[in-house]
C-alpha cells in the first residue's frame, strides 16, 4: 500500500457524512445504477473528481447498500456486484502490494484512477445534459415567426423519413403479419321476428296451397356477392319457424305430404278444419 | 437600455411570435402597466419603414409582413419536403428487406393488394427500381432499392439496413414474436432471378447492368 | 436603393417568411446571381443585434427568432414542452458530445444499459438519428445528433456545443476506455469491448448470419 493512499483511510467517512447532513437517502428509483450512485457520493466529497478517495467513496458506497437493502430487499444484484467489486478493490488497495504483481491485474491504484477517470465522464456528460437544458430552447425561450401565411408551396425533391421510420414502417407490417387471425364473418339471419311479421302480412293471399319455398323471401338472391344479408337457407328456415308459430296460433295451415317433401301453408280458413301435418 | 426602447423590444418579439395580428389592448395585456405601446409601436414602424419586413396595421391590429413589393420573391418560398404515403413507406420498407421482390410478394407481405400507383410512385422517385425478372411462371418482374435509397437514408449498401437484433434493441420488436421472426438479408442475391429483357424498361435496364458489374 | 441594401431587404423577407431556417445556398438560389448573401446576413445581424427579433446561425443555416432575454413575455406562444426524462437528457448529450457513437458506447458511459424507450424516444422526437454502422466486428449503427436538435438548442453545430473543447482536452470524449478497464458491469455487456479484437463474434454479426439461410 502506498502512501498516497492512506492518508485517505477514513473509515468513519459515513458517520461523519450523516453528521454533515451529507449521506444519500436511500433511494434506489432515483439513481439509475450503481455508476449514478457512486457519482452522487462523489460529488459529496466536493473534490476533483480525478482527485476522488476510492476508499472513501468504496465506504459510502457500501454504506449506501447496506442501508438500501434494508430499505428494499430486492435491491438490484448489479448495485450488489458493484458493491463487492468495491469492497475488493478497497481490500487491494489496502492491502501490501505482493512483491510479485500477478500478471493478470493491474495494479489496484491504476483501476482506482480509471473508475475516478470513468466517474469524470459521466460527471461531464451530466453537466452536459444540464447545459443544454439550461440553453434558450425553441419554442421554450426563443421563437420563430408564428403565423407564416400562406406561401406558394413548390414540393422540392427532398424526401421526408429517416432510417427509423423505414424501420418502424417494416416492422409495423411484419408483426401484423405475425399476429393475423382469421376471423371469418358471422353469417347474418333472417330474424324470426321479422319473418313472423311478413307471414302476418301475407296471410290474406295465402288462399291456397302455397310452397314454403314459394313463400320465403329471395333476399338478395343465391349467388349474391358480398355475403350481404341473410341467406337464402337463412330465408327459408325463419319463415319456417315463423309458420310453424302461427299455426300453433291457429292464423295458418301447414302440411307435408312425407319426409323431405315440400311443405305447404295456407291460411287457415274455418275455425274448425283441423291441420294434417306440421313438419 | 432605455425604457421606451426596452418596451419597443418586447413589442417587436411579440408581434414576431404571435400567431395572429395584434392590438395595442393586447399588447398592453402582456406588458408591464406603464409601457408606452403606442410608443412602441410608431417606434418601430419607423425602424421597419422601406425594409424587407414592415409593420402594418390590419383591421386595427399590429403585425409584421414582408414588404409587399418582395412578393415576387415568396411564391417558392417553402420547400416542402415530400411526404411518402404510408402505404408506399410500407411497400418502401418491404422493397428494401425483401429485395428482390416481386409485386406478389409485396402484396403477400402486406396483406393486401399494392395499388399500381404506390409502386410507381417509389419508381418514380427513383428509390425502388426493376431489377430483374424472377425465374418462375410468369416471369414476374423483381422490384430492389436504388443508390437514390441508399443515399437518402444515409446506407453504405443494403446490408446496413438494421437488422432483428437492432430492431429489438430500438425498441420496435416486441418480445412477443413467434420465435422464428427473422429479417431476411438483403445482401443475399437473389439466384432465381434474370435480367430484364431488352424494352421492359430501358432506362432501369441501363441501371441494373451497371450495377451488376 | 443601393444593390447591398436592396438584397439585405431581400434577404431579410425571405428569412422572415421561411417556415424553417434556410442556408446561405437556399438564399442564393432565390435571389439574382450578383447577389451578396453573406454580406447582406452580416448587415442584418448587425441590425438586428440587441433587438427583440434577433438573427442567428443554427444547424448551418439562418432564422430570425426572439431574443432569449423575452422568454418570460411568451407565454402565449409557448407550447406545453416535452419535457424528457433525465435518462433521455444525459443519453442526448452523450449522442450529441460523443457523436458518432454506438448503443454499447452510450451504455458504457452511463454505466446501466439504455432502457428501452430511451433511445427510441429521442429517434421518434428526431433529436438524433442512425448515422451510419462503425467499421468494427459486428459493424454495430452508430448514433449521432439531427438538424432538429441544433434548432431546438439553438446551435449553428455539433462544434458549438458548450464545453466541448474542455471536455476534449481533458480527454473526457474519448471513447476508448483503457482495453484492461474492468468495472464490472452486469448490466453493460460489451462495455468494455475492446474494438479491435476480431475474435468477438457480437450479437448482431450472429444474427446477419443466421439469417442469410
Amino acid at each position: 500500500m502506498t502512501d498516497t493512499f492512506q492518508p485517505n483511510l477514513d473509515f468513519n467517512a459515513v458517520a461523519n457524512a450523516v453528521e454533515d447532513g451529507e449521506a444519500l437517502i436511500v433511494d434506489i428509483d432515483g439513481y439509475e445504477g450503481p455508476l449514478h450512485v457512486l457519482l452522487a457520493l462523489a460529488r459529496s466529497q466536493k473534490v476533483d473528481l480525478l482527485q476522488l478517495s476510492i476508499l472513501k467513496l468504496a465506504e459510502q458506497y457500501l454504506a449506501f447498500v447496506q442501508q438500501a437493502r434494508r430499505a428494499q430487499f430486492s435491491l438490484a444484484a448489479d448495485y450488489l456486484v458493484m458493491a463487492s467489486w468495491l469492497a475488493y478493490l478497497k481490500s487491494r488497495l489496502l492491502l501490501p502490494k505482493p512483491e510479485q504483481p500477478e500478471a493478470d491485474e493491474a495494479p489496484a491504484e491504476e483501476i482506482a484512477a480509471r473508475l475516478a477517470f470513468r466517474l469524470a465522464k459521466l460527471d461531464a456528460m451530466r453537466n452536459a445534459a444540464e447545459g443544454l437544458r439550461t440553453r434558450p430552447q425553441l419554442k421554450r425561450d426563443v421563437f420563430g415567426r408564428g403565423d407564416p401565411e400562406a406561401i406558394k408551396v413548390i414540393p422540392s425533391g427532398r424526401i421526408e423519413g429517416d432510417l427509423y421510420g423505414l424501420m418502424s414502417a417494416y416492422i409495423a407490417q411484419r408483426t401484423k403479419e405475425a399476429s393475423r387471425t382469421y376471423t371469418p364473418a358471422l353469417p347474418k339471419a333472417y330474424p324470426l321476428e321479422e319473418a313472423r311479421d311478413r307471414l302476418r302480412r301475407l296471410l290474406p293471399e295465402l288462399d291456397r296451397w302455397t310452397p314454403l319455398t314459394g313463400v320465403a323471401p329471395f333476399g338478395p338472391g343465391p349467388g349474391s356477392s358480398g355475403g350481404q344479408g341473410p341467406s337464402r337457407a337463412s330465408y327459408v328456415a325463419s319463415t319456417l319457424s315463423a309458420g310453424l308459430e302461427l299455426v300453433k296460433e291457429g292464423a295458418l295451415e301447414a302440411r307435408q305430404l312425407e319426409a323431405f317433401a315440400d311443405i305447404y301453408l295456407r291460411t287457415k280458413k274455418a275455425p274448425n278444419s283441423g291441420k294434417e301435418s306440421a313438419a | 437600455m432605455s425604457d421606451a426602447a426596452y418596451t419597443e423590444r418586447e413589442v417587436e418579439a411579440l408581434l414576431f411570435a404571435a400567431a395572429g395580428p395584434l392590438s395595442d389592448a393586447d399588447l398592453a395585456k402582456r406588458l408591464p402597466e406603464s409601457a408606452d405601446v403606442a410608443g412602441a409601436i410608431a417606434g418601430l414602424q419607423a425602424r421597419y419603414a422601406g425594409r424587407g419586413v414592415e409593420l402594418v396595421a390590419v383591421a386595427g391590429r399590429w403585425r409584421f409582413q414582408t414588404a409587399a413589393d418582395l412578393a415576387w420573391l415568396m411564391t417558392d418560398e417553402r420547400e416542402e419536403p415530400r411526404r411518402l404515403s404510408r402505404a408506399a413507406q410500407e411497400t418502401l420498407a418491404i422493397v428494401a428487406y425483401h429485395q428482390p421482390v416481386t409485386r406478389a410478394e409485396i402484396e403477400a407481405v402486406r396483406g393486401v393488394q399494392a395499388s399500381k400507383g404506390t409502386l410507381d410512385v417509389l419508381l418514380e422517385l427513383s428509390l425502388v427500381r426493376m431489377r430483374g425478372r424472377r425465374r418462375t411462371p410468369g416471369r414476374p418482374i423483381t422490384y430492389g432499392t436504388t443508390d437514390a435509397f441508399l443515399e437518402h437514408y444515409g446506407l453504405a449498401s443494403v446490408g446496413d439496413l438494421p437488422g432483428a437484433a437492432e430492431m429489438r434493441a430500438a425498441g420496435l420488436l416486441s418480445l412477443d414474436l413467434p420465435a422464428d421472426f427473422a429479417v431476411p438479408d438483403p445482401n443475399a442475391l437473389g439466384a432465381d432471378e434474370d435480367p430484364l429483357d431488352e424494352g421492359d424498361a430501358p432506362q432501369f435496364h441501363t441501371d441494373f447492368l451497371g450495377e451488376e458489374t
